[in-house]
This record gives structure tokens, C-alpha cells and sequence, in this order.
């Protein structure tokens, strides 16, 4: 187990060395450096786990207790998992040597800064992805969710990156305090975190039946703060007010996922609430279709990627919710290279017009060739096209649901599919093709940011093509019918029509289109009034009670204790009038002290 | 003659003393009948310790002594600070500890 | 007689008052130099202690529970004496006193008026709260409670800084009696509430000492007595309103909020930090201890209140304006965690609730000197004016993230661990219900941290204030000495919670549960 | 009627007369010289009760030292203030009552209980208070020399000249 263990222990030496040596830190490049070459080598030693197949599971006691230990930490590694640590190490490298080029104006320290960030975000997201427990995944779930809203907040003077980052963490801390509730009941009914123990104990059907739906439930709520399912969606399109290159990473490629991937871990307990899965895969849908909805209206470049992230995370939770966790955590792995460089690749457009609004762009194929090119494989491999390798994550999918006999979900998704083909070409023809708007010459990013884009859509187009050869366990598991294959490129193909004709031509107004559909581009404009509800919520609700709470404290339970205060020194003021200073009246006070003993002693002590 | 016609006796003293207290205006004669309550008191207990047979009265009655001798002269110490400071030794003029 | 290793951390601090009363008139320096090694010497030997207990002893011999034992007749016909021993709660409360006077010695280096004085109290106050934590005599144990409790008065009506508290709603007319918002107010109001407090236990040790024959005050010898039921019940509401009044139990806490705000930076620490859990410590170490009936029969009241306080001090804290009072409230909040820990009845939970005093010690004690240090360079505590602190004070945001993820149960953080078994306790408890209050007040604890930080480190500079430096020399070594402990220990849990398990389980075999 | 008897209600007589001119009388000079002839009452008082020792001590201490302290005091602040010092009363009747009051209730009191039964033996009076002195009482003669001591630095603290 070493070679994973160094896997985890690159990116959290190189965290450690950042976060408590100020002077490399603040060296910026030389902090990137330090960086990307532990990542550089824990991406090594992850392949080289991957390749040798070293699997298995290693506990050790993290919290002691008198008949055992309360919780255990320690590495699990197995197919899923080691797929996600290539996946990981993979983007967080590529990513890394990206932001080098894409933060350089960046002053040294805030650079420092971003890549402490980064490494203890690689740790983290190993650590859960190697997790052997629920506890354990909790933790480095939480601690993703940190880096997250650090990153999120990495220009922490701009007004709104400090909104969104708080924005992500309450919200995905609303589904996480269902997570912890979930493992806390699950630990006093069982006494154990473990997955294996859960199980083995799950086969031998030794699990509480009558909660173990609640438990599970509660559990699947982190998921869905996490994967940004509906209704706690909203917060992934504003964390876009972090740097791209972390959009990248986090909020698309990798730390999302960790709810899928959790499904997908706990598939096994799962599975035996059957009820539950319909409820994941309903979710996951209705998401898919809310969130690509939502794409559509987008005018900010980041956000329709977002959204698509939303949605995609919507398909990979409705395959878990047919039965097919092995579909949805295929669509992850690929999903993660092709949106890791749709975002890098939005980057660095951004980078070179220093906008995120798609309708201030326009004809920056000529300018930009080389992100042209590989923003519209990522494109393409999105709307799963043939042979990118989308086309055959997705194709399972829906080949998974349709198999599942889950027509309903089944057309939700074919309508997704064609409304992602539709927002993702309205964003090439809005931004590479069309008319010119911003002015100047954008020009292409430098190597550091070019290099990373080529490989991930070399890396799109190779996959596919692998898949094309030897077709990977979970295409095979799930065939669909005949026709599916030809219906799911005709959706693509639906969609790439219907951008072109509409941005492209010009020949269908889109002003028009929306008339026609009022209502739900009203609500869509409007995020369907969730932001707004959850604000309203917030504010009203939460700070409006804690007002009261506090005026009630203040006023009215300190209120009271300054009452007696007040009642105390009223009476000592008058009681104090006794007091006259003539020594005569106290005399007489002695002497009727005296008659009064001598009174008691004669009445009452007989 | 019976315990209680000392007693009796030591009573009387004492409320005259005690008369003598709250009546008097000036700070001396307050003392003076300090004097005979004390003097009450110590005749008391001479009286308990001879029907008693217990010299304990008695010792108490010498320790009373001396005891008062201490405080005439502190009481009369102050009473002359008071005169210097005030100017009167008049007892219902000092209120500076009126409440 | 071996070397009487608790005396001295005990008694060295008060040894170091005496000396800066005494020899360091006039030089400053000299003065938090005394107070530094005295109290060195105390952490360095709660840490001696910490490592070289004995936890195979104790876990499998019943009288190897307290060690370093020491004892001195001091009054033999009444059964006094000077009785002292430690197990794991001690050690660790120990451990955590020892670590929080440290830094504050550091943390209060600028005090400018009267540190001669202020410096010899500070230190009568911690060795009070050593003797409180280590003595094993009720009698003692309750003299130097005292001890920890009185300088506070002095304290925060000689050094502290005044608020203001507008007078307002049905009770106005008693504000504007009774100077709320100023220092002497909230010294006295600490003081009384706290003496209150007091006569409870008072009452409470000397029912047991009573009724228990009138031989002896030393806890070993009371623990094995059988009380009546009754008196048990009794005793045991006697002691949670005396000692819940220390650990802020709603709704006696509003001391908490005023005296914390109005107190200087290391008292606040001190404050906050340690002597909120010399209340919760007397509840398990007298209350669950000598009267464990009464602890089984009204868990359902400490558990109960411990969920108001919970709810009530994060939304309380969400209210506040002054940085303090948001301090101030988060610790009602937490010491609720602690106490519902503890009445949870079962292992996880009082690991939890000790774990808890710990994590908060820290975390709180890290606040205060992050808010002394903010106060001290802004002149300032009211949140809505600052904003963007960030920039100029990197090390203090930093510390003041990680405070506050602590706070609001973040993992790799102590407060996470605390939390946890907390919740684990609870759902495994009698009142399985606990558990969402519990739950619910972390995600509270979340809103109001992080308001917190973005409204003061975050966002643009703020107009109000120029040239804020960051923390600077003696005051990083409080900072870093924090987050350190904070983070160490949330890694490595087991660290402090294999020492308190030792001690848990005895308490807790003790205890006739259903 | 014995001879004890006779002499009780004769110094019994003396000593009330004089009490009450010590509280009536206006000059107060003349009442220090009343208070004077009561204390040598009282001394003839304890020497009906058989305490020889006490009238002397009485005599000289109480008789002799405390009248001279007072005789001195009056003539300083006299001197001090330039007038002779006479005095007033006030509230006289209310003073009697409360002393009337006081006298019933000790008195009703005593009439309760029952008188005690005449002791016969007679120890030896002097060697026995000697004894008790330095013995059981030691510690508290030695306090009380010290309070003399605080005492008389007291006042002399007190009575000490401005300057």
C-alpha cells in the first residue's frame, strides 16, 4: 500500500511545506513549483498503482475507545478508485502548470497562496476518493468543500467572490449536515464507519431495515450539496467567481463528482433501499433538465459551462438511479477530461478578452485557433458525438435507463442531450464564430496554457477511440437497443441545427423563440426563483430570527436580570435612609434589639 | 441579700447608663454613661461568679476593666480629634456617615 | 514522597505573582518575563505529566485512576486537607489551562497601565484554576474556585473597556439604572452571577459532607458513599445551576456575553477559554462523580438546556455587531455542545464533551487574541465598519479562518472531532432527538463564522482604517501555538482521547443507567 | 437584717442617686465627679460580694484612672473650645422609656427564673484568680495587653498635634 499512501502523502508534504515555510510561499512560482512536480509524482505513482492493479484495504484506529476503536482511518483501493486517483492527479497537474501562465499577473504571495490551495485540495480529494469509511469520506468531503470555498474566494476583495464562496459552503454544508446526521445514525445502529463491515453486514441483511431508508437518504443529501443536485444546485454557477483554471478542477472535473462517486462507492447499501435509487435517479433527471433549461439563457460563458456541469451531474446520478452506478461513475471519469478543458479552454478566452459575456465576443476563431480547436472537441465530446469519448459514457446511460424499463427519465434525458448539444454550439457560434465585438487583437495564451488543453482534447479524442477498440466494462455491461446510437446523434445533431440556425444564420430570431416559450424562459431568466427563495430564506428566516433572538436576549432575558438589578439598588437606596449617622439612633436600634431578644427569649423560646 | 437583688441592682444601673446614652447631646456624656453600663455589667458578673463559686465572673469583671480603660481613652482621643476637626462634640451634628 | 509535580504547576504561577508583585516594580519586561517562565514551567510540566500518566494502570486498577497523588492534612478533625491528583479529564484540562495562560501572557505583552498588577493577578487566577482542575478535596477544590473566580472582578473593572448597551424595550428604565455596558457593570454582573453560583455548590458539597457523616471532604472518600436518592437529586440540581452558571447554561448566561466583551484580551482567553470549563468540569467531576443517581435522573434538563444553548447562543451570535459579543455568544453556544456531551451518559458523548472543552479552550482562546489584536490596531470591535483586514493582516485572517472553521466543526480541526462524538453520544443516548439541535447548531455556527470573516478580512478594504500591521513577535507565538494545537489535535484525535477514555469509562461504569 | 443586707441597700441607695446625677446633672464636670462617687459604689458593691481584690482594683483603675482621663479631656476640649462645657439632653422622655423598657423586660426576665441555690464553700479567692490568670486565661491577658498597647498608640495617635 505505499504507492497509493504516497499518492495522498505527495500533495499533503507539499501542502504542509507551503502553508508553515512563509518564505516559500510567498516565492509564488517557486510555491507553484514545489506544487506541481509532488503532483507531477503522485500522478506517476497513481498510474503505476492503476497499471499494477494494487488493490485492497488498510485501516488503522484514528478515534480510541474502551471495547475498540470508536473510528478507523486507513487507504482503500480498488477499481473505482483508482481510477479516480489518475483522473485527480491527472487534472490537478494539468491544471497547475495552466493557472502558472493564467494567474502570472498575480502578486508573488496571492500565487503562493492559489497553490497551497491547490495541494491541499489534491490531498483532499485523494483522501476521498481513498477512503475505506464513511467518517474518513466526511472528512476529506468537508475539506474539499474548504478548498473550495477558499479558491471560490481566492480574490476575497471582490464583493462577489466573497458572496459565492460563502454561498458554496452553506449550502453544501446544508446537505452535509445531512451526511454527518446519516453516518452518526448508521454508526449507533451498526457501531462501525467501515465500508466493508457495512457490506458484509448488508449481504447478511444485519442492517436496521426500518431506518436504513432514512439513514441512506440523509446520507445521499451530502451527494446532493455536493454534485450540486436540485434544490441545492445553486451554488456551483456562482462559485464560478473563482479563478477558471479552479472552476476547472473543482467545480467541474473533480470535487462535484464526490457525491456520484459516494453513490457509487455505497452503491451496495444502496441498492437495498429501492426506493431511495428511484428517488436518486428522479432527482438527478429533473436536474439534468432544470440545469440545461437553464444553459440556454446564460450569457456568461463560465455560467453555461456551469450549468452543463449541473446537468451532466443530473445524467450520472439519474444512471445511479437505474441501477447503473457503473455507467454514471464511467460518465464521471470521462466527463472529467472533457469539461476539465471546455473550462480551460473558456479560460483562456477569457484570458484573452478579459470578459466572461458571450455576447461581447464573436469571431475569436481567427484570433484563436487553437482553443477554437479544442474548445469544439470538448464541445463535441459533450453532446456525444461519435467517437469522442462522451458519446460512449452517455450512451450507456441512456442505454442503462432505457434498460431499466425508466421511460420517463429516459425522455428527460434525450431532451437533455438535445438541449446540451443546443447551448453548447449557441456558445461556439456566440463566441468563435459570428460577429467581432471586443476590440483589439486577442491573441493565443502562451505554451504553459496551450500545453494543457491539447493533451486533455488529445486525451478526449483518444479515449474515445480506445473505447472504439476494447469497449470498457461498463459500455458492455449496458447495451441499448439498436436504434439508440443512431436517436442519440440525431439529438446532438438537432441541437448543433437549431444554434446554427438561430446564432449562426441568424435565420431563426432568438427573440421570437422565446416568445414562444414565455414562461419557462421567464422563470429560466430567473433561475426558476431558487437563488431567490433561498435568499429570501436566509435572510428572512435565519436573520430575521437571530435579530429576534438577539433583541430577546439583550432585552428581554438580560432585561429581567437587570430588572432585579435595578429593583436591588432601589430598595438599597431606600434602606440606606436608615443609616441617619446619629449615633443616638443606633443606640436606640441596640436597645430595641435587645427587647426584641429578650422578648423571644421570653415567648417563643419557652 | 439574694442574686437577684445584685442583678436587680446591676439592671437598674444599666438603664440608667443606657438612659444616659441617648439623652446626652455631647459626646462625653454619651461616654459617661458608657461608663456605667459597663460598671452594670461588671457587677453582674461579680454577682454570678459569688453565687456561682466560679472565679470566671470575676475574671471577665478584670478583663471589663481593663477593656474600658482602653476605650475612654481611645473614645476620648477621638472625641477630641472630632473637636479639633468639627469644632463641636455635639453627637447629633456628626452625621458624616448618613447613609 | 515523589516530586509533587501537580503542586508545582499548580502553585508556580502564584509563585510567579508573588515575585512580580514583589521584585518587578518598575520594569515591565521583567514582569511578563516572570509570568512567561512561571508559566512555562507549569506547561512544560502539564505536558510531563500529559505524556508520563500511567493509562494501563488506571484503565485496570480502579485506585491507579488519580496519579500523582499528593496529600496534606490541613484541618484533621474536619477532614480537610490538601488533596490533589490527576486522570485523564485533569490532565487534559490541565494540559489546555497550561497552554491557554501561556499564550495569553504572550497575547497581553502590550498591556501598558498597571501591568505589574495586572500580570499578579492574571496569575493568582490560573494558579485557581490549576487547584480547581487537580484537587481532589471538595473543600479545597471549592477555595480554589473561588480563587479562579474573584480576580476577574479586579480584572475587568481595572482593565477593561467599555461598550454601549442602548436602553430599550418594556425594561429601559432598569438599563439606566444599573450602567450597562460599562466595564465595572459587567465586573460586577460576572462576579455576582458567578458568587451565585457559588452558594449553590457550597450548599451542595456540604449536603454531601454532611449527610456522609461529617469525616471527610476528599472526593475518593465520597465517591464511595451511597447516597440517598433523594438528597442525590438534590445535590445534583444544586450543582448544575452553581456550576452551570460558569459554564453559561441558558438562561443564567448573560454574564458571559458582557463580562467577555468588557474583559482585556487574556482575561477574555482565560475566560472563555478555561474557566467557562471549570463549570462543565465541576458538573462531571462532582456532579456526574459523587452524585451519579442525580446525574442519571435530570440528564434529561442538562441536555434539554445544553440544546437551547446550542440554537440559542449561534443565533444570538448571528445578531451581534461587536466582534466580542460574537465570541461571547459562540461560547454560550458551544459550552452547550460540551453539556450535552456530557449528559448524553455514554461513552462517545462525554469523550466528546471533554474532547469539546479542549477544542474550545483553544479555539476560543485563539479568537480572543485574534479579536485583542484586531481591537488593538483598529481601535475598533464593531463588524459593519471594517472590511478587507485581509490584506494588511494576512497571519491574523489566517488564524481567525482556522478559529473559526474549528468552530463550526470543520475535520483536521479539533472542534471537529468534539462535535462528532458529540453527536455520536447523542443519537446513542436516551434523547436520541439531541442529535438535530446539535446538528443544526453547527450549520448556525457556520453562517455566523463565516459573516464574520468576510465581513472583516474579506471584500474591499474598508475607508474606516489605515495601515493595520499584522500581528507582530511575542503575539505570533500565541497565534501559531494555537492553530497549532487546534490542528495537531484534530488530526490526531487520539492524542488526548485515549487519556480521556481512561477516565470516562470508570465515570461512567459508575452511573446507574437504566 | 444583717449586716450585708443593710449595706446593699445603703451603697445600693448611693450608687443609683449617683447614677442618675451622672446622666441629669447639666454641668459636666460635676457629673465626672458623679460618675466618680458611682464607681466607688460599685467597688463597695463588689466588696459586699466578697471580691476584696476587685474593689481595689476598681478603686484604682476604674475610680482613680478613667475619672482623671475624663477630667483631663474635659479640660482640653474646654480649653480648646474656650466656654465651658455644659450640656444638654434631649428626647428625655423618649430615653425613658426606652430604658424603662429595657429594665422591665431584664427584670421580668430575672423574675422567671428561679434563684439558685446558696454556694457554702468558699474557694480561695486570690491565689485561685491568680491561678486562672496565667493558666486557662493566659492567652487572652497577653491579647489584652496587647490591645492596651494598640490603645494607648491609638490615641495617642489620634490626639496628637496638627502638623
Amino acid at each position: 500500500m505505499s504507492l497509493p499512501l504516497a499518492v495522498l502523502a505527495l500533495p499533503f508534504v507539499s501542502f504542509v511545506l507551503l502553508a508553515v515555510v512563509p518564505p516559500l510561499r510567498r516565492a509564488g512560482r517557486v510555491a507553484g513549483g514545489v506544487s506541481i512536480a509532488a503532483t507531477a509524482v503522485a500522478f506517476v505513482c497513481a498510474l503505476a498503482t492503476w497499471q499494477g492493479h494494487l488493490e485492497g484495504e488498510q485501516l488503522v484506529p484514528w478515534i480510541p475507545g474502551d471495547a475498540g476503536p470508536m473510528a478507523t482511518v486507513g487507504l482503500l483501493v480498488d477499481p473505482i478508485t483508482n481510477a479516480m486517483l489518475v483522473l485527480v492527479t491527472l487534472v490537478s497537474l494539468l491544471i497547475q502548470i495552466y493557472s502558472l501562465a493564467y494567474l502570472s499577473d498575480e502578486p508573488s504571495p496571492a500565487l503562493g497562496r492559489y497553490y497551497t490551495y491547490q495541494s491541499l485540495f489534491a490531498f483532499s480529494m485523494l483522501g476521498l476518493v481513498l477512503s475505506p469509511t464513511f467518517l474518513q469520506m466526511f472528512i476529506f468531503w468537508e475539506l474539499v468543500g474548504l478548498c473550495s470555498y477558499l479558491l471560490i474566494g481566492f480574490w476575497y476583495q471582490r464583493p462577489a467572490a466573497a458572496r459565492a464562496a460563502v454561498k458554496a459552503f452553506w449550502i453544501t454544508k446544508l446537505g452535509d449536515l445531512g451526511f454527518v446526521t446519516g453516518i452518526v445514525m448508521l454508526w449507533a445502529a451498526t457501531g462501525t464507519f467501515e465500508f466493508s463491515t457495512l457490506f458484509r453486514m448488508g449481504a447478511a441483511g444485519q442492517l436496521p431495515a426500518e431506518s436504513l431508508g432514512l439513514i441512506l437518504f440523509l446520507i445521499y443529501l451530502g451527494a446532493v450539496g455536493k454534485s450540486a443536485q436540485f434544490p441545492l444546485h445553486v451554488w456551483l454557477p456562482d462559485a464560478m467567481e473563482g479563478p477558471t483554471p479552479v472552476s476547472a478542477l473543482i467545480h467541474a472535473a473533480t470535487m462535484v463528482t464526490a457525491g456520484v462517486f459516494m453513490v457509487t462507492r455505497a452503491q451496495p447499501l444502496f441498492a437495498l433501499v429501492p426506493d431511495l435509487v428511484w428517488l436518486i435517479g428522479t432527482v438527478g433527471a429533473f436536474t439534468a433538465l432544470l440545469a440545461a433549461s437553464m444553459a440556454c439563457v446564460e450569457h456568461d460563458i463560465k455560467r453555461v459551462l456551469a450549468y452543463s456541469t449541473v446537468s451532466q451531474l443530473g445524467y450520472m446520478m439519474a444512471a445511479a438511479g437505474a441501477g447503473a452506478a457503473d455507467a454514471g461513475f464511467f460518465h464521471l471519469l470521462t466527463h472529467g477530461v472533457f469539461k476539465a478543458l471546455l473550462f480551460l479552454a473558456a479560460g483562456s478566452v477569457i484570458h484573452a478578452v478579459g470578459t466572461n459575456d458571450m455576447f461581447r465576443m464573436g469571431r475569436l476563431w481567427h484570433g484563436l485557433p487553437h482553443t477554437g480547436i479544442v474548445f469544439i472537441v470538448g464541445t463535441l465530446a459533450l453532446a456525444g458525438v461519435w467517437p469522442l469519448a462522451g458519446f460512449f459514457s452517455k450512451e450507456s446511460i441512456l442505454a442503462a435507463v432505457w434498460g431499466a424499463g425508466r421511460t420517463g427519465t429516459f425522455a428527460v434525458l434525450a431532451l437533455t442531450a438535445f438541449l446540451t448539444a443546443f447551448y453548447m454550439f449557441r456558445a461556439v457560434f456566440l463566441t468563435f464564430f459570428g460577429h467581432a465585438h471586443a476590440g483589439g487583437h486577442p491573441h493565443e495564451a502562451p505554451w504553459p496554457m496551450r500545453g494543457p488543453l491539447w493533451i486533455l482534447a488529445i486525451l478526449t479524442l483518444v479515449l474515445g477511440l480506445a473505447f472504439l477498440a476494447s469497449p470498457p466494462p461498463a459500455v458492455e455491461a449496458h447495451h441499448g437497443p439498436g436504434w439508440l446510437g443512431p436517436f442519440s446523434l440525431g439529438l446532438a445533431a438537432a441541437g448543433l441545427a437549431l444554434a446554427w440556425a438561430m446564432y449562426q444564420q441568424r435565420a431563426i430570431a432568438p427573440a421570437s423563440f422565446s416568445r414562444v416559450l414565455a414562461p419557462i424562459d421567464f422563470a429560466a431568466r430567473r433561475r426558476y426563483g431558487i437563488d431567490a427563495l433561498y435568499l429570501g430564506l436566509y435572510k428572512g428566516l435565519i436573520l430575521g430570527f437571530s435579530k429576534l433572538i438577539g433583541l430577546i436576549d439583550r432585552y428581554l432575558v438580560d432585561g429581567l436580570v437587570n430588572v432585579f438589578s435595578a429593583l436591588s439598588l432601589r430598595s438599597g437606596d431606600r434602606l440606606r435612609r436608615i443609616q441617619s449617622g446619629q449615633v443616638h439612633d443606633y443606640v436606640y436600634g441596640v436597645a430595641f434589639g435587645v427587647l426584641l431578644v429578650v422578648v423571644f427569649a421570653h415567648w417563643w423560646a419557652r | 441579700m439574694s442574686l437577684h437583688g445584685y442583678l436587680t441592682l446591676g439592671a437598674l444601673v444599666f438603664a440608667i447608663g443606657l438612659f444616659g446614652v441617648v439623652t446626652r447631646r455631647n459626646a462625653v456624656g454619651m461616654l459617661l454613661g458608657i461608663e456605667l453600663m459597663l460598671n452594670a455589667v461588671n457587677i453582674n458578673l461579680v454577682a454570678f461568679s459569688r453565687f456561682h463559686a466560679d472565679l470566671g465572673g470575676i475574671v471577665f469583671s478584670l478583663f471589663t476593666i481593663a477593656i474600658t480603660v482602653a476605650e475612654v481613652a481611645l473614645g476620648l482621643a477621638i472625641v477630641i480629634v472630632i473637636f479639633r476637626v468639627r469644632k463641636t462634640i455635639e453627637a447629633d451634628r456628626l452625621d458624616l456617615l448618613r447613609g | 514522597m515523589n516530586f509533587p509535580v501537580l503542586s508545582v504547576i499548580t502553585w508556580s504561577p502564584f509563585v510567579g505573582a508573588l515575585l512580580v508583585m514583589f521584585t518587578a516594580r518598575r520594569s515591565p519586561l521583567a514582569v511578563r518575563l516572570i509570568s512567561a517562565v512561571t508559566t512555562g514551567i507549569s506547561a512544560v510540566l502539564s505536558i510531563v505529566v500529559y505524556v508520563t500518566y500511567d493509562r494501563q494502570a488506571a484503565a485496570t486498577d480502579d485506585a491507579a485512576r488519580f496519579q500523582f497523588y499528593e496529600k496534606v492534612p490541613l484541618v484533621p478533625p474536619l477532614g480537610i486537607s490538601y488533596e490533589v491528583g490527576a486522570d485523564g479529564i485533569s490532565l487534559l484540562l490541565v494540559l489546555l489551562t497550561a497552554v491557554i495562560i501561556f499564550t495569553g501572557v504572550f497575547a497581553s505583552w502590550t498591556v501598558k497601565v498597571r501591568s505589574q498588577e495586572f500580570y499578579a493577578l492574571l496569575l493568582t487566577l490560573v494558579t485557581g484554576v490549576f487547584g480547581v482542575f487537580v484537587s481532589l478535596d471538595l473543600f479545597v477544590f471549592f477555595l480554589f474556585y473561588e480563587l479562579a473566580v474573584l480576580p476577574m472582578y479586579l480584572l475587568i473593572g481595572i482593565w477593561g473597556s467599555s461598550g454601549e448597551v442602548r436602553p430599550r424595550g418594556i425594561f429601559a428604565w432598569a438599563y439606566r439604572e444599573t450602567g450597562v455596558g460599562t466595564k465595572e457593570y459587567a465586573a460586577m454582573k460576572l462576579t455576582l452571577y458567578l458568587l451565585f453560583g457559588s452558594a449553590f455548590i457550597l450548599v451542595g458539597i456540604y449536603a454531601l459532607y454532611v449527610s456522609a457523616g461529617a469525616g471527610s471532604f476528599s472526593i475518593l472518600e465520597l465517591e464511595a458513599v451511597p447516597f440517598d436518592p433523594v438528597l442525590q437529586r438534590w445535590v445534583f440540581l444544586a450543582f448544575y445551576v452553581g456550576f452551570g452558571v460558569l459554564a453559561g447554561i441558558w438562561p443564567l448566561h448573560t454574564w458571559s456575553p458582557d463580562g467577555h466583551a468588557s474583559a482585556p484580551t487574556a482575561v477574555s482567553m482565560l475566560h472563555a477559554g478555561v474557566l467557562m470549563k471549570l463549570g462543565a468540569y465541576g458538573i462531571v467531576r462532582v456532579g456526574m462523580g459523587l452524585v451519579p443517581e442525580g446525574a442519571v435522573e435530570f440528564a434529561w434538563l442538562v441536555g434539554g438546556i445544553a440544546c437551547i444553548n446550542i440554537v440559542y447562543g449561534a443565533l444570538s451570535a448571528m445578531a451581534q455587531t461587536d466582534l466580542k459579543y460574537v465570541i461571547a455568544y459562540s461560547s454560550v453556544s458551544h459550552m452547550g455542545l460540551v453539556l450535552l456531551g456530557a449528559a448524553t451518559l455514554t461513552e462517545a458523548g462525554l469523550n466528546g464533551s471533554v474532547f469539546q472543552m479542549f477544542a474550545h479552550g483553544v479555539m476560543t482562546g485563539l479568537f480572543f487574541a485574534l479579536v485583542g489584536l484586531v481591537y488593538e490596531k483598529a481601535h475598533s470591535r464593531d463588524i459593519p465598519t471594517m472590511g478587507g483586514f485581509g490584506r494588511s493582516m494576512p497571519g491574523v485572517a489566517a488564524a481567525f479562518t482556522v478559529g473559526g472553521l474549528s468552530s463550526l466543526g470543520l475535520p483536521a480541526t479539533a472542534g471537529f472531532v468534539a462535535e462528532l462524538l458529540t453527536f455520536m453520544g447523542a443519537w446513542r443516548s436516551e434523547h436520541p432527538w439531541w442529535l438535530f439541535p446539535a446538528v443544526l447548531g453547527t450549520f448556525l455556527t457556520a453562517i455566523y463564522v463565516l459573516r464574520v470573516v468576510r465581513a472583516i478580512f474579506w471584500g474591499p478594504p474598508s475607508p474606516h482604517f489605515h495601515d493595520l500591521p499584522d500581528a507582530q513577535g511575542p503575539e505570533w507565538v500565541a497565534l501559531v501555538l494555537l492553530v497549532g494545537v487546534i490542528v495537531v489535535f484534530g488530526m490526531a484525535p487520539a492524542l488526548a482521547l485515549g487519556l480521556v477514555d481512561s477516565a470516562t469509562v470508570p465515570l461512567l461504569a459508575r452511573l446507574p443507567l437504566p | 437584717m444583717t449586716v450585708e443586707t443593710v449595706g446593699f441597700w445603703l451603697v445600693a441607695a448611693v450608687l443609683l442617686a449617683s447614677s442618675l446625677a451622672v446622666v441629669l446633672t447639666k454641668n459636666l464636670f460635676h457629673a465626672v465627679l458623679y460618675l466618680a462617687v458611682a464607681l466607688v459604689a460599685t467597688g463597695v458593691v463588689f466588696l459586699l460580694l466578697e471580691s476584696p481584690f476587685l474593689f481595689g482594683v476598681q478603686l484604682l483603675l476604674y475610680a482613680g484612672g478613667v475619672v482623671t482621663i475624663v477630667v483631663f479631656a474635659i479640660m482640653l476640649t474646654e480649653r480648646l473650645v474656650g466656654e465651658r462645657i455644659t450640656q444638654t439632653s434631649r428626647h428625655v422622655v423618649n430615653g425613658a422609656i426606652v430604658s424603662a423598657a429595657v429594665f422591665v423586660a431584664v427584670v421580668g426576665f430575672l423574675l422567671q427564673a428561679g434563684a439558685p441555690a446558696p454556694v457554702t464553700e468558699r474557694p480561695d479567692q486570690l491565689a485561685g484568680l491568680g491561678r486562672a490568670l496565667v493558666g486557662p486565661y493566659a492567652v487572652t491577658l497577653e491579647l489584652l495587653g496587647v490591645l492596651l498597647v494598640a490603645a494607648l498608640l491609638g490615641a495617642i495617635y489620634f490626639a496628637r498635634a496638627d502638623d
